[in-house]
């Protein structure tokens, strides 16, 4: 049972770390502001909960475990709020695949 | 296992850097320092558990709080200082 | 640690760029101090580089403009003056002890019977927590006073004036819609206010103190502010009782100490303050972070309130 | 090598506060140099923190299951510090605005030049 548990929780972290470099990769690479977005907010919310998951399985207190819990509401929460505000503050910005907002200081 | 994950965080936290230097728009640096702080807080719980004393998690909760707010701060200057403008214009 | 030198390589430009870049800079030296096994100060690192010192920067930056003029002098001879004095700085190191060293002069000092016997004559299991509190009790009244005289400066230099008017601010966020924002902050803010509490609460045991709750409390407001208004926020907390609490924190600390010395003990000594020794400590530690953090708090609430008063006021007309 | 990682940290402390205080030195714009102010600032925390670290160590919270801790009295120091930095920080920023206010400008060689 304890094996198991480990292997479960090495296998949750092991996809969250994958889901992690894709998003960052995604981040790097994208050409487009809003593709960028994309593979941040898709990737970070999934691989953000799948690290904790794995994590809890680990915790052997209750406390620690609680924590966790709350950490996890905390990020499920926020993550998807930030990216929204985000593409709604660059929409709103009139960020469209141009970057005319964005001129170098002069 | 962890040592994995840290490292990925770190490698993770580096290209989001990049981004962040790169970002040809504000609004890529906000959404790199976003991924950023994301990170951070993984960082956190799982140096926690690498250091073998979880119990520093409270960090780890105060890092994804002020990673939103600094955020959600940042998302609002941009519209107080555009609404300002066109406040004055009109 | 190589990541945090090359975080201002590209500091330049925009001053907005270099706000967020300060605000990652934050995030990275609070990891740093976990690192090092400073988890108080990763908390407050945390809470105040990346947290409120961007967003004030950041409303400065509203009132004043984004863009900057380009440096002054040649890079060469800047560059020259820098090689010189790192060239200094490291040969001084060269005679620190090593990183690490359990032998180093430092540790040799006081801080041994700060580890050893906090614990027992104390009874808290945070040194960091005793040592603030207790041992240098007398240094951390300075600390909250200098807080509380800045904020005193913050409000003769940015108070007064346009109090009856609306505030810039609360126009624009009448004529905007944020139903998501506006319902996650709320979910949010409740949370936030108790997590403060018991940080605040939690000191002894583990990471956490008054500092760090007042700087946590400031920010729920903070966020309760951005999308409210200042208005709405000021119904809950008005100005002048910011200003009162200010004032009351330093005074409770203060009177901690007073109380001490009419029983007799040297000012600050929390052994008067009960007859078990233990709970004396206990009971004077836990009053005076209260007090600690109520003047963090409403020190930093008030700066938020002064800098978003002004915000496109003054600074932007002339 | 071991002179390497013994005193890279001190270096690195080094280099920051360079920079710091070349940001501070060489840009006239009043709010840069405030943060270049803040970044001074954090390299002396860095370097007091770095000095307070014993390797081995563990966070100087008393807990049965550890014998060695890092040094706390840093920790205290830099913990007030960040704080009353961050007071500084601010009352500092409502001096720009105010300088902002009456000379209509926040870059030093206007100010300068204004006063002349």
């Amino acid at each position: 049972m304890d094996l198991f548990i480990s292997i479960l929780s090495g296998v949750c972290m092991a996809l969250g770390g994958i889901l992690l470099i894709s998003g960052a990769v995604g981040v790097l690479r994208f050409s487009d502001f809003y593709n960028r977005l994309h593979a941040a907010g898709v990737t970070d919310t999934l691989a953000a909960s799948l690290i904790l998951f794995g994590l809890m399985l680990l915790s052997e207190h209750s406390g620690i475990l609680l924590k966790l819990i709350l950490i996890l509401l905390f990020v499920l929460l926020t993550s998807p709020t930030a990216s929204h505000a985000l593409a709604k503050a660059a929409w709103k910005a009139g960020l469209k695949p141009d970057t005319s907002n964005d001129k170098p200081g002069q | 296992m962890l040592t994995v994950i840290t490292v990925t965080l770190l490698l993770v936290m580096v290209l989001a850097l990049i981004r962040a230097f790169k970002g040809p728009s504000v609004f890529d640096r906000v959404l790199a320092a976003n991924v950023f702080g994301t990170k951070t807080v993984l960082l956190i719980a799982v140096m926690g558990f690498l250091f073998g004393r979880p119990e520093f998690l409270d960090i780890a909760m105060i890092y994804a709080l002020i990673n939103f707010i600094s955020v959600i701060g940042i998302l609002r200057y941009f519209e107080f200082t555009h609404g300002g403008k066109a406040e004055d214009e009109t | 640690m190589l990541i945090v030198v090359a975080c201002f390589i590209a500091r330049s430009k925009d001053l907005m760029v270099t706000v967020i870049l300060f605000s990652i800079y934050g995030l990275l030296c609070a990891s740093f101090f976990m690192l090092m096994d400073a988890v108080d100060v990763a908390f407050t690192e945390a809470a105040v580089g990346a947290g409120i010192s961007p967003l004030l920067m950041l409303i400065t930056l509203a009132s004043v403009g984004r863009f900057q003029q380009a440096g002054r002098y040649p890079v060469v001879l800047i560059g020259f003056i820098g090689a010189v004095l790192g060239g200094l700085l490291v040969w001084a190191t060269l005679g620190m002890p090593m990183f690490g060293d359990a032998l180093a002069p430092v540790h040799q000092h006081v801080a041994p019977r700060y580890i050893e016997e906090s614990g027992v004559e104390v009874g808290v299991p945070n040194i960091v927590t005793s040592v603030l509190a207790s041992y240098r009790a007398f240094d951390t009244l300075g600390e909250v006073v200098v807080i509380f005289t800045a904020g005193v400066g913050v409000l003769s230099l940015l108070g007064g004036g346009s109090y009856q008017k609306r505030f810039l601010i609360d126009r624009i966020i009448d004529r905007e819609e944020h139903k998501i924002l506006r319902v996650v902050s709320k979910i949010l803010i409740p949370p936030i206010l108790l997590f403060a509490l018991y940080v605040q609460f939690h000191g002894d045991y583990g990471p956490g103190g008054g500092f760090q709750a007042g700087v946590i409390f400031a920010a729920g407001v903070v966020l309760y502010t951005l999308f409210f208004g200042l208005k709405v926020v000021q119904q809950v907390i008005s100005e002048m009782s910011v200003r009162v609490l200010a004032a009351l924190g330093v005074l409770l600390y203060g009177c901690v100490g007073l109380v001490s010395l009419l029983k007799g003990h040297n000012y600050l000594d929390y052994y008067a303050l009960a007859a078990n020794p233990k709970t004396g400590q206990h009971l004077g530690i836990l009053v005076i972070e209260l007090g600690v953090g109520i003047t963090v708090a409403s020190v930093m609430i008030l700066f938020f309130y002064t800098f978003a008063r002004n915000f496109g006021g003054r600074g932007a007309v002339s | 090598m071991s002179l390497m990682s013994g005193l890279f940290n001190y270096w690195a402390v080094a280099a920051l506060l360079l920079i710091g205080l070349g940001i501070v030195v060489w840009q006239g714009n009043l709010i840069k140099k405030l943060v270049g102010l803040s970044i001074f600032q954090t390299a002396v925390f860095i370097f007091y923190i770095s000095v307070g670290k014993v390797a081995g160590g563990t966070a100087p919270i008393l807990d049965d299951s550890y014998s060695q801790y890092s040094n706390p009295l840093p920790h205290v120091l830099i913990l007030t510090a960040i704080v009353v930095g961050i007071a500084t920080t601010a009352l500092a920023l409502a001096l720009v605005i105010r300088i902002k206010a009456s000379y209509g400008s926040v870059e030093e060689s206007d100010i300068n030049g204004q006063d002349k």
